[in-house]
């Protein structure tokens, strides 16, 4: 066992989300609705990698053997990911990669606002830095909901079956494992349920300003933070390692 | 307008150009100068938005987190290279709208060099060093081009362009220092960018009629055979540095013209690949195409939205 | 350099069409229009990897070393897999499906009456049993485009589009390979050049018959043969490949 | 006919199915009886197809040749027993269209363990162990059943079933032979599978209001935690002769019943997923419906060529 292994999984939790919707967000590039919505998913994309780096250079440095960022990346099993199962949601259309965007930006935000008084140095410089780009994130796509689901009445419809889909995804984000217990009683991780009321309350208020019926559904999907994945997961990984699975030890 | 006026004002503009001077927007110019401008100038933005999609293709794929991050951040670059050249068309009188219809109609143009399709990692740095390398040579003879919005948007790409060519260069440097099969990877990247990037320069100068007129304008500074002679000369030592052999065996240095002669270009494959059977012409533009009509309804639901905000506001001011 | 390495080449050359169209048809598995289609798709591509199964074996004894079949159906780098650009194209709609496969069928049909005669006897023998399957597919794969090609103008009218956008990738199956041209000299290969004329009267009729007009144009695409393939080839490896990369040197 | 008549038949029918006569579709039979048949029928059959997606999704991510081709021709029999499930179906009089509409509508029902992911290649193994185990369970009783065609189907499908199981387990047995990481692999799958497993034999028997009718037809012979004790005790030696351990604390062997105790199993799980919340109940019923909607024209244009060869031939005969 790691001397720091809480910690460890701790960062490689956070990361791993911003990991998988960075790759998600970087297959639209050049296929987006507008030149302006291209540039600005490819930028998302680029913030979230960026920060994905740092996590995982802390996390390679905690870890002490020789692992890199990118061994962490690209090179665990599907059951070693841990990112919850909405930001592995394909791109099925606009409408959901907006609204699987702004259910993630809302809770991202509020995570990295907190995450920012951790006694963690490293982890609070790591959210002072990013909650900049992600306040842009969270206003892009709340921005987007209101267009949407204000916009025309097919907009409207596709809207709300993203959010009827996607919504089931949501209760998952506010988890918490073995591992964010002990580091929110170690004063270093954010006690997510504490942020769940909050939450809910602040998209339903955007998705009621864009016209949107909230979903009642009780029901919720989990897993992804155990590692426990939907069938998208596969194909997604299949493309992001490839590399470094056909042509391992090899510098880039 | 009488005859005489416009020769007057042809004078004039032709005197202003002589003199360096920018036109600009509002300034008087021949149709001839404007349509010239809006075809070379969209041409120059559609090059941009579909040069994404080869470069896009290796996004999910990129070796590293490092690579990922530099390749996102040059997509970005010329997605935003794309937005300042359409800027610069529209102050010509052309709605972005029109330019993506003749974009999609077939009627303008790109650069032919992304038909071709970005088959490994090692593409990702012959793009670079290659495609970015042939068009900084274009480009950076129109940062003095005579139509100044033109001009300012050429100053600010080819800063970016000249980073993103030493960009490429360094996956090629990384990959010719790397195993065998990175090395193999590389000399495959050159082998089949080397010829295309050839012809990005255009047909020679005795088949190439608008040359004369577009010196004149300061749109072309050097005829695309001079170009293309630059482009040689400066990339075979950058290929010699890291070991990669120019896949042409008649390249030789001739000592009296102080540069490189080299063996003849496939006109054949260049025309066919304009004409629009190139290995992916087809792809590129069913990617365009589908972008534009699947993304209509996002686009008409955000001008429903603003016209719906424009008339709270309005009621709101009564 | 390999012993009958021309002859190793030279069934690869036959097998990558194989496996990688039967990667495609593999795909559709639950996703085709009717449960019969859906059937017979996975039953083509059940024969496909039947067939590939026997030339690789066979691949793997001539190279005599230690590979196995699935080293090279799974480990190779994408340049040195060697299947015409046909193939590997996607599965945009149930129209460029049959006629992909259609346009393979007929020459694969006609190939394998060649092979039959082989000096090779190994190679003989795969194709006579290979040939039942294969005279079925083509059955198959012309009927549908006769349903289609005559059927309502809007199978029709995406019959012609995927018959026009194809037809750019049929020149490269006549094209023969160093390897190709030796073993044609030895008496085991098939001289594809001499099929060319008879494949296009061939298809031709049947489009005819199916109302669908023959493209006139004569710009071809070739680099299958040689390894350049399309940008679609990355991301069917990727998922081909993926267990065999993941998991390496493991026996399932 | 008079409620006498009525009576009579239905007397004579009652009789038949004691006897162990096979009902057969032009035979009277009880409404009540065509319905439930229809109902249970079609469910198996919509079992069998909506059950080809979970292990289509890895047919092309199969880790040797030989795997792949045993899994496409599982998969490739499921489809057929589809086939011979919804034309047993039809002889009751109703359409396969009309069965995939109440399955596209959510109204059909289908086996509720295909609404879990198959994550794994190690899933491959534990759907063909425990799922087709349980499955074959469940139709081995059935071979026997009263309605003919059913009957005679469950005889077919179960020869096939039996051969996907052993596939299955042998698939779990190479595993656990062998590295680490495929041992834990497939301890992984059976700790996602094992639970749905036992709740595919339905609820408890006091929560199973139609058993006593079934009985009655023999379309059940034994109760639903009589066949689950069966699942149970076949499997665990089964696992224990691999290395793999069943995920229930409370497991444990019970002389006296000559059978395993289990543990509680999660009802409020098997009612979620029923009901249409399960991990991947949404997915499935996406993908049987765009395979349904973006066929349409497939299938309308093989009506129309259908019909315009029928006309021809008919002109022909004139």
């Amino acid at each position: 066992m790691m001397k720091h292994e809480n910690l460890y999984k701790y960062i490689i939790g956070i990361a791993d989300n911003s990991l998988i919707l960075g790759q998600r967000m970087g297959e639209l590039c050049g296929h987006g609705p507008s030149l302006e919505t291209d540039i600005a998913c490819t930028n998302i994309s680029l913030d979230l990698f960026g920060q994905v780096r740092s996590y995982y250079q802390y996390a390679a440095k905690i870890a002490g053997d020789n692992r890199t960022e990118d061994d962490i990346a690209m090179l665990r099993k599907e059951r070693e990911y841990v990112n919850v199962l909405l930001v592995e949601q394909p791109n099925t259309d606009f409408a959901y990669i907006m609204t699987r965007h702004f259910l993630f930006d809302m809770y991202h935000y509020m995570f990295l606002q907190e995450l920012q008084k951790s006694q963690d140095l490293t982890l609070s410089a790591i959210a002072t830095k990013s909650i900049k780009e992600v306040s842009y994130h969270l206003r892009f796509s709340t921005d987007w909901i209101k267009r949407l689901g204000d916009g025309t009445e097919e907009s409207h419809s596709k809207m709300q079956n993203a959010i009827d889909d996607l919504w089931t995804y949501t209760d998952e984000l506010f988890h918490l494992t073995d591992a964010d217990k002990a580091m929110v009683k170690a004063g270093v991780g954010v006690d997510v349920t504490k942020l769940k009321d909050t939450y809910y309350t602040k998209v339903s208020e955007i998705l009621q300003e864009a016209t949107l019926e909230v979903p009642e559904s009780k029901y919720f999907q989990k897993g992804g933070k155990q590692g426990i994945h939907t069938e998208h997961m596969g194909y997604l990984l299949a493309e992001l390692q490839y590399m470094q699975r056909a042509y391992p030890n090899m510098e880039w | 307008m009488s005859e005489e006026q416009i020769k007057n004002l042809e004078e004039q503009f032709e005197a202003r150009i002589v003199r360096d001077d920018k036109i600009e927007p509002k300034d008087w110019m021949p149709e001839k100068y404007r349509q010239t401008h809006i075809r070379q100038i969209s041409q120059h933005a559609h090059s941009e938005i579909v040069g994404m999609l080869p470069e896009g293709n290796w996004i999910t794929r990129a070796p590293s987190l490092r690579r990922k991050v530099a390749l996102l951040a040059k997509v970005q670059d010329e997605g935003g290279h794309g937005l300042y050249l359409y800027s610069a068309a529209e102050t010509l009188g052309i709605s972005r709208d029109e330019m993506f219809e003749q974009l999609h109609s077939g009627k303008a143009k790109y650069s032919s060099i992304f038909n071709y399709p970005a088959l490994t990692w090692a593409d990702m740095g012959a793009i670079g060093w290659l495609v970015d390398g042939a068009a900084i040579i274009n480009q950076v003879a129109l940062c003095g081009t005579s139509y100044g919005p033109y001009a300012r948007a050429m100053v600010r790409i080819c800063k970016e362009e000249s980073f993103h060519q030493r960009q490429g260069y360094e996956i090629m440097l990384k990959l010719s220092e790397g195993t065998q099969e990175q090395k193999d990877m590389a000399q495959d990247a050159l082998n089949r960018f080397w010829w295309p990037s050839l012809m990005m320069f255009g047909p020679k100068d005795d088949e190439s009629p608008h040359t004369a007129q577009s010196m004149k304008w300061k749109l072309k500074r050097k005829t695309n055979d001079d170009l293309r002679q630059q482009f040689v000369d400066q990339t075979v030592p950058q290929a010699e540095l890291i070991g990669l052999t120019i896949p042409d065996p008649d390249l030789k240095w001739n000592e009296d013209k102080k540069g490189y002669d080299f063996g003849p270009i496939d006109w054949d494959e260049f025309w066919q690949v304009v004409k629009g059977h190139g290995p992916c012409n087809k792809e590129r533009m069913k990617a365009r195409v589908n972008a534009w009509e699947e993304g209509a309804w996002v686009r008409d639901a955000a001008m429903a939205y603003a016209e719906k905000q424009q008339e709270r506001k309005e009621k709101q001011a009564v």
